[in-house]
């Protein structure tokens, strides 16, 4: 699956989407956040991160598949 | 009107009449515009990108919420992306409400909530460097 | 910019321009239009007038007050004279603030002040007659 | 002395500006007022009249002389 990057997770990453490989044990939208954690460990230097599956802030319980649009939603900072 | 636009095409005007409804006396609009400094610093412009789709949705809520817990007839916000210089219109929301007291709380609701919710992010450029501003939450 | 004109001649990106400061990060703009009914009744169109000079004095000191008050770096007050059809802009007031909370409270403020201390009067007309309104005090 | 005269109190008196003579015993605002309110009952009517004294509003106490420009001010209605 492919998942959208804004603001300074493009940075981190190093590209405006990541292609991803969902895993088994990754059920929910907080299991995926968890994943990509681990695997980009400056994330959890943020003041805050989180997802947003299919348009929608996340609330961490969302069963996740591998048709979903996943973004990952750094700290906002319209206005 | 809920609009992602260049600075600009941002035209106060327009969205005024936008909100201008006969059964309203009162329209409130907060226009946010470039600051030059930043905590003591220079700035000297903003770039601003958004998860559009996302970010269309999230402002049309907002405009929901105030029309209904403010009795607002029309409610307007338009942001800009990209590049913004300083004196710039980031960002202009408008709320027309029968009697003027909600077009004021409405409007501040409307620019508080933007903040918290609503997935934009800015970069700001200082004669040194640039960052993410990382304001919420 | 502190001025009494025609609606016509009324513009709101004017008058937000005329407050646009790059030490301020928001402003505050405030539009009174012409509501179509009062307690029920048709209203058709408004006549203002004014005791001009001293309309313009209490206008200045409303956005002095502003200014010292709320630390507003420029305020513009803007109302309108003569005839005000349904939907037409009676008034503008628009606050520039380095930051946001302070813009709502001095344009709120603002209109307030400008009901209970500013010689305008305000004839409204209805299907069958018109009265001169009394608002204050 | 000319008196100034806006909305209703221009319905009221039946012109734009009234001809005034000041008395002897019209020393401060009130004293004018007060002698207008005699002179029109109509005023008293009024939920509020006042003056304004050279463009101010008037808190009562000014002393009055031929020169000034008066104004009659009835509930303001701006906005």
């Amino acid at each position: 699956m492919k998942i959208l990057l804004f603001g300074i997770t493009k940075d981190i990453i190093g590209d405006a989407q990541l292609v991803w490989e969902l895993k088994e044990d990754q059920k929910t939208s907080n299991d995926l956040l968890d994943a990509l954690k681990e695997r980009y460990p400056e994330l959890q230097k943020l003041r805050s991160i989180a997802l947003a599956v299919n348009g929608e802030h996340a609330d961490g319980s969302e069963l996740i598949k591998q048709t979903d649009e996943i973004a990952l939603i750094p700290p906002m900072s319209g206005g | 009107m809920i609009a992602l636009k260049s600075t600009q095409e941002i035209d106060v005007n327009e969205i005024t009449a936008s909100v201008q409804s006969d059964a309203c006396g009162a329209i409130d609009i907060f226009v946010g515009t470039v600051r030059n400094n930043f905590k003591g610093k220079n700035v000297s412009k903003l770039f601003f990108e958004a998860y559009e789709p996302m970010a269309i949705s999230e402002l049309t809520k907002i405009a929901d919420q105030v029309k209904n817990q403010y009795q607002a007839s029309k409610v307007s916000i338009v942001h800009a992306l990209g590049d913004c210089k300083v004196g710039e219109i980031a960002v202009v929301i408008a709320v027309a409400t029968p009697h003027r007291k909600a077009s004021f709380d409405g409007c501040q609701y409307a620019i508080d909530t933007l903040k918290d919710t609503v997935p934009i992010w800015k970069k700001e450029f200082f004669e040194d460097g640039s960052h993410w501003v990382f304001s919420h939450p």
